[in-house]
């Protein structure tokens, strides 16, 4: 059992109980995607890709009303310990529908009637917190591709560890950690689009924890800008 | 297609009109749910079994337990699986085949409720440590789809397995032989109640029934322990939630879900 | 091995040689389904539902001249005492396809061309002698959905144990006994439409099984026709 | 689909109207089966194997016989599987996938045709109780599909059992290891014969052909052993039959039936 | 270990270094398809059926500019020593596609819109040079079924055994020896359509390797002719 | 469909017109292959990695080594296992789903290239003959794919395989037990090189684009040995080669071989 933070407070991998692991973003990384990000979240390393809108196939899934969108996250055979089969598990099915519900709120489709988005996520190199740093990706990712958007959306988890509320939980923290609750958060809006809680917590912590987990969401997403940014000024300055 | 999108709509308008004026469709207060009913029992085959009404849905889950091999790395832990399928004559929308998206979610968020509010103690079900354990299959029949699977399925989850009789194995030539007519007691530490609520509008409504739900915002699925805690969470829906309105939701989790616990704790 | 019969004739169960289990309907049990039947048949526990007559799809699959029958015969991994695979097995796609061309011969689709009438029969509980049981459920829930029919289909199995031909094998019956001979009936016009044998007759032993089997239809209709004449009574009550 | 439609009906009417003449359309008496052909031993690596030719159908059958672990529960007795796979070259209307239920049906019906006859002592294929038996599969590739594949898939696989060799197994270090050059015969206790009839109208007719088999009302394949007894029976198509014609079909699979099994015998 | 070659140069089944296993082809074997043949290659027991030019089933898949080839190469479950599982295996499908990509070149299917032209070969006994031997087969029926055809495919396999290049590798020849090259050639086009190669030959061996494939695919030919002549001369003496 | 197939064949005769005057369409030669960049490492959690980069086509490869059991029959030598996906990301006609039968194509191939050359001594790779041995993955995801996904899947696969460490495994109770901090290089023999290259018209051109491969007639990749030897073929596409274009074919690939196998020894 490894001791998860010390007498100072600090972490098992050095980090404040408010910090974020390193976060880095390269926007637009893909050549044949309409629109691409790639994130490395601590020792996450998770590229999505977009393309759409286009037209739908099987046609029966089409909306006449408005653009759908769909997701697929997936995970490389490599991307943990124990190598993973390569079809798809029950959990990677899940986190591929709460990763599409987190981004619907963000994503304007009515001007794209019988059409779809497809956003592609796939964890390379996977470190507790996948699913938050995939959506981070992903919400560049349609940013990237011209979807119109209401916000981003922006994602990061907090959780209980040693007792104490922690924001970013890392794979050990995860692992042997007492909570983990990822969260997306539209930080212009204010809206959490993803909520989801694995461990015991006591209204207080909970409430605790949320907050926390929205207060990470807004250091995410002055990244999120930053990578954003990075990509539209260099292209200008060409 | 577009006729059922227009009537979609209009029953959206009409829902909403009514929760302004603090009113739902069927008649239901914000925090009321629809009747529930638990019959324990009714698979005597299983080792525990109940058939759950609540409103019109209707779910029946039976428990197997079974000796089987512990998962890597979690050799001191015995098995618990849960599953459910939406059969096809529960719902004119779902066709035989496997289990959609929806289905998965269902079940892994069921599965987590009973997990993570460590209602059972798995270390108890170690036979030989790495080599053999118990293994609890939770498998839920939804024969009538009409809204809140979630909390339904959870129910009759909770309940199939509080009435369960674990019967008893022994090591003989390291595999594990029934002990004929001795079982005893699933060893359960907490009861987890799970609550489901959608936001139509800036309305937090609890159970939402099928209409309900083919127009709600986003929905929130909390699920509490005996103690008062927050266990697990499950976000869903095409829209999003404040901060204040996650809060408030974890607060009608942990007031509605006493009296369903109360319901639960007589089947023990 | 268990004894099959005592020296009174007297099976396992306490039946007579011509007696049937204890036999419960309830016709009308499911509120999405457009026709529906509970059945406790011994300890069989069956669920049987009805959707159409309704649109096809795949849409190949239609017949332009007559509406076509559907038939899903499934068991809840509960239902037996090994914990079953939720995956159809060999078993349960042969039952289908047997119990769909033992219902062909009552219903009448010729109106409704280019639809399908979908019948969907979950096993919650099994105990010898499902097929037959389901039957008499589907064919309950065909008529409660207002599919028109030539009669209702009655089903019973019957077999050889102890070396005597017996009405309604159970399960015990049927893992030990010598013969299960399971049959369908339309009792008005007269015609087996199911009927499989497994295990060993004499030609003589054969035509009792078959009149033994036929006897017991006739006797299931009864029970049939009282659980829907239950529901419509009641509804006219109303 | 229309125009097959009405000419299906076409030949329903012509095929009906021979046989109120007491005639069939390729001139064969009711009770008459197509000609039938018997090869051994046409695939020398499998341990038995049959080319069947009954009439246009053509059916080539392997057995293998390799150690295998017993079912649950049935830990005293070896294992048989019986499979059937239409190929696609066989028929225009076959494509390549996982078995329909036709399929399944058929290989479902000749299993049990070989199970239920008790045509081979299973409890011989035993090398360590509920640990280690012999498996037979028998697996059959239908070449080419003109009608009454259930009888020409019996007798292929039927003649590839009869004409097998089994090879023998030792249990040295609780596995089993062949024992080269040395083989005995099948344990085979009777011989199952299968007859398919089709009603037509009020004909009953045996072996149909695929003209047939398209415009019958019900078909009935019995199953009967050497010793003269009914061992296995499956009913199948849109309609039903009434006592006396169960009847009347059973005395036809018996006396039909003697003249195969002479000719299945010589194999053994 | 087997020797496979002995020091008169014959190898371990009596056959000298260019000679060909004995071959058998029959064409017009099967009723049902449009055309066929059965092969007998020494051990190898194959039969290939065709079928079209039909419509296409998805429909999507069909092109609108011309006639499109499917291939299906399949091992019967008792082919083999140990018993094959019937699902296609991977190697199945590969073999599908390269034995397609090897009759792609003869046959014109220009005049064919949107239809399919189906090969079906089923391994019956396998005992090495399988895909040779399937084309062999294959090439016929689609001759048989009148398809169009620029040339005649004819395929044999060269290896490198026992230090030396021979034509025709079998069974244990594949399993022992240091190469096994399969060739399929159009003989009066003079073009290879299928090439593989599993083992190490130097730039000397690989040029002699390929020269002793395509004089082997050479003597081939002339068996596949004969064998189309047998069938339509017998028709026509009819 | 109809606007797609017009514009191939302009595209066709574009490229022809330029291959005429010994030119392609990005620029190269004939025997030039485009930019390769080779990372090494991407992946820690893997026991070796690369990122390839070849033009714009890339590539991560991940190994995995793991105890496992041997195939029947080949009990004294370790296990090696190649596969790919084209991740959806990576093209446009991609869809999520099992592998179609160029990705099988593919993988295979890329199996062949480092079998076939004997790169790796599986020998060595044996714990227990018949019972344990290694078993190493070499998985592939394709995230950009832009024409000659052969080569490129082939030098990832072989440049994470050369810069893996293999950790130790040793035996107790029959089981095989990690040795912590105890690694090896890769018991490596020789660098297998892949050459893929394309005839349009009667040019031979090395390493094809998308747009080259669109269009062309027919395609062979050969894998050939530090030595000089030739130890792989693959011929693709829908139309074939004459004796003179395969050895021509031949030469190119030994000659454009050398260079990148420089490349990839500075992994070892």
């Amino acid at each position: 059992m490894t001791q998860l933070m010390n007498e100072n407070g600090i972490r098992c991998d050095g980090r404040r109980v408010d910090q974020l692991r390193n976060i880095s973003i390269k926007v637009g990384v893909l050549k044949n995607a309409d629109g691409s990000a790639y994130i490395e979240f601590g020792k996450n390393k998770i590229l999505a890709g977009v393309f759409g809108p286009r037209d739908v196939h099987p046609k029966h899934m089409a909306n006449q009303d408005s653009g759908i969108l769909r997701c697929r996250y997936h995970m490389s055979p490599f991307s943990v310990t124990e190598r993973k089969n390569p079809a798809p598990s029950r959990r990677e099915i899940e986190i591929s529908k709460v990763i599409k519900e987190a981004l619907l709120p963000a994503v304007i489709l009515k001007d794209f009637p019988r059409t779809v988005v497809d956003v592609f996520i796939e964890v390379l190199q996977a470190d507790g917190g996948t699913r938050c740093a995939a959506l981070d990706a992903a919400s560049l990712a349609l940013a990237d591709a011209g979807i119109p958007m209401r916000d981003l959306v922006s994602a990061c988890a907090a959780g209980k560890v040693a007792d104490q509320i922690v924001l970013d939980i890392n794979n050990e923290e995860d692992q042997e950690g007492q909570a983990d609750m990822p969260i997306a958060y539209m930080p212009n809006l204010g809206k959490i689009t993803l909520m989801q809680l694995d461990g015991i917590l006591t209204p207080a912590e909970y409430q605790k924890c949320v907050q926390t987990g929205i207060n990470g969401c807004k250091l995410v997403y002055e990244i999120q800008r930053k990578a954003l940014m990075d990509k539209y000024f260099t292209n200008e300055a060409q | 297609m577009a006729n059922s999108v227009i009537l979609a709509q209009l029953k959206r308008e009409q829902i909403l009109e009514l929760l302004k004026e603090g009113k739902r469709l069927d008649g239901r207060g914000f925090e009321d749910q629809r009747p529930l009913s638990i019959d324990v029992g009714v698979i005597p085959k299983a080792n525990g079994s109940a058939r759950v009404r609540l409103g019109d849905t209707e779910i029946v889950t039976g428990v197997k337990i079974q000796p089987d091999k512990p998962f890597p790395d979690l050799g001191d832990k015995g098995i618990l699986i849960c599953t459910a399928e939406i059969l096809p004559l529960a719902d004119p929308n779902t066709e035989p085949g496997p289990p959609s998206e929806e289905v998965i979610e269902l079940a892994r968020v069921v599965d987590r409720g009973i997990r993570e509010t460590e209602m059972l103690d798995l270390h108890q079900l170690v036979l030989i440590e790495n080599k053999s354990v118990i293994g609890i299959f939770i498998d839920s029949s939804i024969t009538d789809a009409n809204g809140n699977l979630f909390d339904a399925c959870s129910y009759a989850s909770v309940a199939a397995l509080l009435s369960c009789t674990v019967p008893k194995y022994e090591i003989k030539d390291e595999a594990p032989v029934l002990v004929e007519g001795v079982t005893s007691k699933p060893p359960v530490k907490t009861i987890p109640v799970s609550i489901t609520m959608a936001r139509i509008g800036d309305h937090i409504i609890v159970d939402p029934s099928s209409y309900e739900e083919a127009c709600m915002d986003a929905r929130l699925t909390i699920t509490t322990n005996t103690e008062g805690n927050i266990c697990a969470l499950q976000k869903g829906g095409i829209d999003g939630f404040t901060f204040e309105q996650v809060v408030r939701c974890s607060e009608i989790a942990l007031s509605v879900g006493t009296k369903i616990r109360k319901q639960l704790e007589k089947l023990m």
